[in-house]
């Protein structure tokens, strides 16, 4: 597994008549035997999986199975009880937050968390916080260095802008949008990050055919064109199953498959999983 | 080190030393302390209900207070016993708190019903400031006697001095906080107000009018303002100061929790015992008068350890 | 639009400001312009209703009496303050220039407003008169050139309270190993006699305590604990407001002798004791005029205003502490305003020329019987140089059963040596703070 | 017609990100700053100084300051008062201490000294939020109220009353009692000018946006990277800076003395928390707008009711009392954000106005 590998064209990530011309390196991330409760409550039971660099991992599982708890582990807002985290050649038992992010590592949230006093141009220019450097003085004076620096960031948040089509929401306050087009500007501001790897958390909850189309391509395109590695917990079988290069599946906290979509489709204790098969 | 002795062993030597001094303050903490969860009650029980952190409750303690001794003054020519007219005065007072609830649920309530708290917060300061108009405009500014005819005496049990009015509020508080927990258990109209709490939207979908709860959770805090009043201002007259008993009030509500009652009773006799003990023993070091921060830094440093208040609800931060 | 509507208020309230500041100079005014700062509203209303009364009642009378002042009627312009020194300030500003000849004198009635209006006042040339509060070290007069403090500073009554205790223990000699507590507001105002108490307590051996309690003094169950504990012999008293009332009562309740207690001035109304029904017998308090209505000017008073319905409070009320206290600024300011006029021989008189007439203000037994206030006060001479007017103090007791207050001791003298000195060492200190050359006094 | 933007192209980034992209709105701001420097100075008087436009400036400065830590970064705070009384008692033994040093420093650096005061009241915003922190920033405001009235080193040993000593600007007395009213008026202008810009640089950058972030969902904030604490106190930092210049400028300028207990009690910090919030949370024009409604307001009442209708006193400012209430809950019903968000729809009306169709 160690050296790179290219996943044929039309296997499973792309659309057909579409060239897969991506490069799946080594793991990027990885997870060890991790366990997260909650009082009594275990929502997360040991479980390890790795992530390999460019690649799309899903996430899935039913209700409740822990996968949110996951992606919150993997930026360090939960503390596991134990286990470790590799990333970035290290290893902790938990992430720090500041840690995850400075070192490329953007999400989104399955219920949507963007800053919904500000606009759309302002909350994606959040995502470039950890790439301003101008300190105090120079905000207060804004002219000059912090103004430069101000303007290439919102260079590079406008490319954003331009990828995801939401150039006519610039000035709109986030509060204002219709769900499809929060969830979109989330995606960008996770995006302005140049995140190495990007967390989505449901992405395409509660959205239509349509949208749920256009979500998927921007998905492809992040990770086609930058090359960013997607973990992606999805309800949306079709579109895991389309877009993942692989999957986890995850059942009251635990791991029970992993593996490529077709795997994973093959596996009894996931179908069990999934048509609720009572547990013992 | 002459500092520290002040600080550190004095104090509790004096406790000591002083057995009967020492009981007095705690028993006079605990009596002030009633009367702060007096005040405190009306802040949970309109917080608790309708989330709404009611600035106006020390004014319409004035206002009840203020309304009682006007009425009071008009029965008096009547010639009727004094008993009588107490009593009259006082379902005079509650009708018209429960009016004021009503008028205050239709004006400033609903047309701001799903605002944002800090909106709802600021409203109830605007109410504060057109109630304080009010009651000035109505019935004077005057300092008014107030007399119902509550004990005012002193007991002296060994030495220890106890005040009859004192007693009568903890009596008064005691009983208040009975009922209200026999009204939240018990009646329909009860549960109906811990559901809202607990839940508008489901409050909503099993058919609980919003409107009517917020009018009877306004009108309960309007009686308990006039319990408060009427203890607060026997002592002190009736004036404009009793409505600056709010600010008692404050660190007794987030040491306690803002929604709960048993929290605002413990709070206040906390912040009662604590605040007397502080200023009384450890006099020698700061000289008097440290009451009111004290409250509040107690408040403080108990929060840092438990952010949601002593009964409050438990905090829980999801994404 | 209802941010035009909000525009034009504010634009009304330009239009009203501006037209105020036009001095114009005819021959002869149509009013002169006292301003009144009360507080009619607040936590201190209770207080500040009687003296704003008075004040008022005392001009109207001569108004209606006399037709004002030397045949020009005196036109009294309440403005409110609720006590708050920042719309005092606004209230000084807004009626400075009013009127033809400007205000006359200006009665703050606050510590912090007299604070705040000094330096303003001594500018404008208008004459400030803080009738028994304010800054004690103004009584020095060549310091403080418009500052008036009669008929007795914060410090002269804590003088004068001591010799009143002295006179109740036997003489000075007994203070020794006695123990005098004194319950303050905590504010500028209530720490005012510490200093004077402090410098007794040496020098009479007597043990001093002191109990502060915060504004506005609702709850002051700890301050009483203290007073159990520490059993001082006599308690004197520096409050102010509900703190007055709460005190008296919480007094009562640990059964402090009432005969020992002595209030300030300010603490010592008809108000204060009242909620505390009977259990406020023989409480004491000093004061610098005589309480009650048996004064033919509160009879004018009566025939004149309240007779015709033109009283500014109930008339059951004339004669109340406050009441006689804003009547006695009236009665002092009036009196500088004649003086003025007599001094400089033209009813075109403005604020600097008031001044001379406070500063030739001499009120004997005759005087007051020509105000038709005999008995109303002793003596009080003001100088250039001596802005307190060295009045005499005396002590009053309350009785519940009457519903009065009586004097109980003489006219005190206080201790004119040792407050002097605090004076001239104060304002000394003030002078040369604000590079304030003392003028001359002849 | 009036608030047309149509033709008014933005060609770059810069021109986008300038502080009024609206070519009326900076005519409007040149014709307010215009007369704020080259009429009012020749007109003012005493009253208009010192019951109009000094409360009006001071208190917008002392908004402005606590706009940026609720307003922008979402935390309550109830102890503006004790911090402008920071700032006054800072300044005051700063001047005392260095008679020659310069009063714009002076103020300058008990705005520092009341930034740090606020670093340090801030740091429970950590773990606790809302309303409790709102409660508790009481603590502050008690216990810094209580320590300038106990602690005579804070009024160098005399009356807890403290006065400001005169002090001059290139060569005009700027505070004190011979100052004049339009030196007193400029000076204060000249901070107000000064740090409503940088105000407005912090909060369209880095750390306005940072702020923002916290206030609207600290949780996802942080995972972008913005440090909770740091920022808060960050925000804490700047407000308390801004409201110990406004307590100091009080004390200096508006009042010439304060007595802590009276001049920075708790209705201080409720009268600024209650301008911003009808002036409008998180927008540097609503601190001004809060202030002027809050400070102007009763004084207009009262000159209406008392100077115009010719009511008693007393009747007057409780009806007043009962007006400013009844505004307050009649704007929070209009609009609940307050007079800047009114402000911004009707010049979004003014666009079209007068052919709306």
């Amino acid at each position: 597994m160690a050296e790179a590998q290219t996943l044929e064209s039309g296997e499973s990530a792309a659309p057909s008549g579409y060239a897969d011309t991506r490069t799946i390196g080594g793991p990027i991330l990885s997870v060890e035997n991790i366990v997260v409760k909650f009082g009594g409550v275990t929502a997360i039971n040991d479980v390890s999986f790795d992530v390999r660099e460019g690649e799309i991992r899903a996430i899935i599982g039913p209700n409740g199975a822990g996968k949110s708890s996951m992606l919150n582990v993997l930026n360090g807002f939960y503390k596991p009880r134990s286990g470790k985290i590799n990333f970035a050649g290290q290893s902790f038992p938990a992430m720090d937050p500041y840690f995850a992010a400075s070192n490329g590592i953007a999400r989104t949230f399955q219920n949507i968390a963007l800053f919904r006093g500000m606009s759309t141009l302002d909350n994606l220019m959040t995502g470039r916080m950890l790439k301003m450097k101008r300190n105090f003085f120079w905000q207060c004076l804004y002219f000059g260095p912090a103004q430069k620096e101000e303007l290439e960031n919102r260079a590079h948040v406008e490319r954003v802008i331009d990828f995801l089509e939401i150039a006519a929401l610039r000035r709109t306050p986030v509060g204002r949008l219709p769900y499809g087009l929060q969830k979109r500007v989330e995606l960008g501001r996770a995006l302005a990050m140049d995140p190495k790897i990007l967390l989505l958390d449901e992405p395409m909850a509660g959205m239509n055919v349509e949208e749920k189309e256009d979500m998927s391509r921007f998905i492809i395109d992040v990770n086609e064109e930058f090359g960013t590695t997607v973990i992606l917990i999805e309800h949306d079988m079709g579109v895991v199953m389309d877009l993942s290069d692989r999957v986890v599946v995850l059942d009251y906290g635990s791991k029970i498959a992993d593996g490529t979509p077709d795997e994973v489709r093959a596996n009894q204790d996931v179908i069990d999983a999934y048509l609720g098969v009572s547990h013992d | 080190m002459e500092f520290l002795h002040a600080l550190l062993i004095q104090p509790f030597a004096d406790m000591v030393m002083e057995p009967a001094f020492f009981i007095e303050t705690l028993v006079k903490g605990l009596m002030a302390g009633v009367l702060y969860s007096l005040v405190a009650l009306g802040f949970v029980l309109i917080f608790k209900a309708s989330g709404v952190f009611n600035f106006a409750q020390g004014v319409m303690a004035l206002f009840a207070a203020l309304t009682l001794t006007g009425l009071m003054e008009l029965l008096e020519p009547s010639g009727m016993p004094k008993a009588l007219i107490v009593i009259l005065a006082i379902a005079a007072t509650i009708v018209v708190m429960i009016l004021l609830a009503l008028i205050i649920e239709r004006l400033v309530l609903r047309p701001l019903v799903n605002q944002e708290l800090i909106i709802l917060f600021m409203a109830t300061l605007g109410l504060s400031y057109v109630l304080e108009g009010a009651g000035d405009l109505l019935w004077g500014s005057d300092v008014k006697v107030l007399d119902i005819g509550l004990p005012t005496d002193v007991w002296d049990i060994n030495g220890v001095f106890i005040e009859q009015l004192d007693v009568t509020a903890a009596i008064a508080a005691g009983s208040l906080v009975a009922v209200l927990a026999v009204f939240f258990t018990k009646t329909r109209i009860g549960r109906a107000l811990r559901a809202v709490a607990d839940d508008h939207q489901a409050a909503l979908s099993v058919g609980i009018s919003l409107q009517q709860i917020w009018v009877i959770v306004w009108s309960v805090a309007g009686i308990v303002a006039l319990v408060a009043g009427i203890m607060w201002g026997s002592k002190s007259g009736v004036q404009f100061s009793l409505s600056l008993i709010a600010l008692k009030a404050l660190p007794v509500l987030i040491l306690g929790g803002f929604t709960s009652i048993p929290g605002a009773i413990i709070g206040g006799l906390i912040i009662g015992v604590g605040e007397k003990i502080v200023e009384v023993f450890w006099y020698s070091v700061h000289g008097g008068a440290v009451e009111n921060w004290f409250a509040f830094m107690l408040a403080l440093v108990f929060l840092m350890f438990r952010p949601q208040g002593l009964f409050g609800d438990k905090i829980i931060e999801r994404v | 639009m209802k941010l035009t509507r909000l525009a034009l208020a504010l634009g009304v309230a330009g239009l009203f400001a501006s037209t105020a500041d036009v001095p114009s100079a005819q021959a002869k005014y149509d009013a002169f312009t006292v301003p009144s700062l009360v507080y009619r509203t607040g936590a201190y209303a209770p207080n500040g209703i009687p003296v704003a009364n008075g004040f008022l009642d005392y001009f109207n009378m001569l108004n209606e009496r006399d037709g004002g002042i030397e045949g020009i009627k005196v036109n009294v312009l309440e403005c409110e303050t609720a006590y708050n020194t920042k719309q005092a300030v606004e209230c000084y500003e807004n009626t400075k220039n009013e009127g033809q000849s400007g205000a006359l004198a200006i009665n703050p009635r606050s510590t912090g407003a007299t604070y705040a209006l000094i330096p303003k006042t001594t500018e404008d040339k208008i004459p400030l008169l803080t009738l028994g509060y304010g800054r004690t070290s103004a009584a020095n007069g060549k310091v403080f050139p418009y500052i008036f403090n009669p008929p007795g500073t914060y410090w002269s009554q804590a003088t004068v309270f001591i010799k009143y205790i002295a006179q109740q223990e036997g003489g000075m000699e007994n203070l020794k190993g006695k123990k005098i507590a004194l319950v303050y507001h905590n504010s500028a105002y209530g720490k005012e006699p510490i200093k004077t108490l402090e410098t007794l307590a040496a020098k009479h051996g007597f043990e001093l305590m002191l109990l502060p309690v915060d504004h506005p003094g609702q709850e002051q169950k700890a301050t009483w604990l203290q007073v159990r504990r520490g059993k001082p012999d006599w308690l004197l008293m520096w409050g102010w407001g509900v703190m007055n009332q709460v005190a008296i009562k919480e007094a009562a309740a640990i059964r402090f002798p009432m005969d020992k207690f002595i209030g300030v001035w300010w603490s010592g109304s008809e108000n204060d004791v009242a909620p505390s029904g009977p259990a406020a017998k023989g409480y004491l308090a000093g004061t610098m005029h005589a309480p009650g209505s048996n004064f033919g000017a509160l009879e004018e008073i009566r025939k004149h205003l309240y007779a015709k319905g033109k009283g500014a409070g109930e008339e059951s009320r004339i004669g109340e502490v406050l009441y006689n206290r804003g009547l006695l600024e009236a009665v002092l300011t009036a009196e500088a305003i004649r003086n003025a006029i007599k001094i400089h021989g033209t009813t075109d008189i403005r604020g600097e020329h008031v001044r001379d007439g406070f500063e030739a203000i001499k009120l004997d037994d005759a005087a007051f019987k020509r105000l038709d206030l005999e008995g109303f006060m002793p003596p009080i001479e003001i100088t250039c140089e001596n802005h307190e007017g060295n009045g005499k103090i005396a002590v009053q007791q309350w009785d519940p059963d009457t519903g009065k207050w009586t004097v109980v001791s003489d006219w005190i003298e206080p201790m004119r040596d040792l407050v002097n000195e605090l004076v001239s060492e104060d304002s000394a200190a003030f002078a040369a703070e604000n590079n304030i050359t003392p003028r001359q006094c002849n | 017609m009036l608030y047309r933007e149509t033709g008014q192209f933005k060609r770059n980034y810069a021109a986008d990100q300038q502080l009024f992209p609206i070519f009326q709105d900076k005519i409007l701001l040149g014709v307010i700053l215009t007369v704020a420097l080259a009429v009012i100075p020749f007109v003012i008087n005493d009253y208009w100084s010192k019951a109009i436009l000094l409360p009006f400036m001071v208190y917008s400065f002392i908004a402005l300051g606590l706009n940026i830590l609720v307003g922008y970064c979402g935390q309550i705070s109830l102890g503006t008062g004790g911090f402008m009384a920071v700032g006054a008692y800072s300044s005051y033994k700063l001047c005392t201490a260095f008679p020659e040093m310069n009063l714009v420093f002076v103020i300058l650096l008990s705005g520092g000294c009341t930034a740090a005061v606020g670093v340090l009241f801030g740091l429970p915003s950590l773990r606790i939020k809302g309303f409790y922190l709102a409660v508790a920033t009481l603590a502050a405001q008690f216990f810094l109220i209580w320590m300038f009235n106990k602690v005579p080193w804070f009024y160098n040993y005399e009356m807890s009353q403290i006065t400001a000593p005169p002090r001059e600007m290139f060569g005009f007395l700027v505070s004190g009692p011979q100052a004049s009213p339009t030196a007193q008026y400029l000076f204060v202008l000249g901070f107000l000018i000064v740090f409503t810009w940088i105000a407005l640089n912090l909060v369209r950058g880095r750390i306005g946006r940072s702020w923002m972030s916290i206030r609207d969902m600290d949780i996802a904030a942080e995972l972008l990277g913005i440090k909770p604490l740091k920022t808060k106190l960050s925000a804490f930092a700047v407000s308390s800076f801004y409201i110990g210049i406004g307590g100091a400028l009080i004390f200096h300028i508006w009042l010439g003395t304060v007595e802590a207990t009276e001049a920075f009690d708790i209705l201080q910090s409720f009268f600024v928390l209650f301008a911003i919030i009808i002036g409008g949370l998180g927008s540097v024009l609503g601190a001004y707008l809060g202030a002027a409604f809050m400070a102007l307001m009763p004084v207009g009442l009262k000159v209406v009711l008392v100077d115009g209708a010719g009511m008693a006193v007393d009747t007057a400012k409780h009806i007043e009392i009962m007006l400013v209430g009844s505004l307050i809950i009649f704007f929070l019903i209009k609009e609940p954000h307050g007079l800047a968000r009114m402000w911004q729809i009707t010049k979004e009306k003014l666009r079209l106005w007068p052919f709306p169709y």
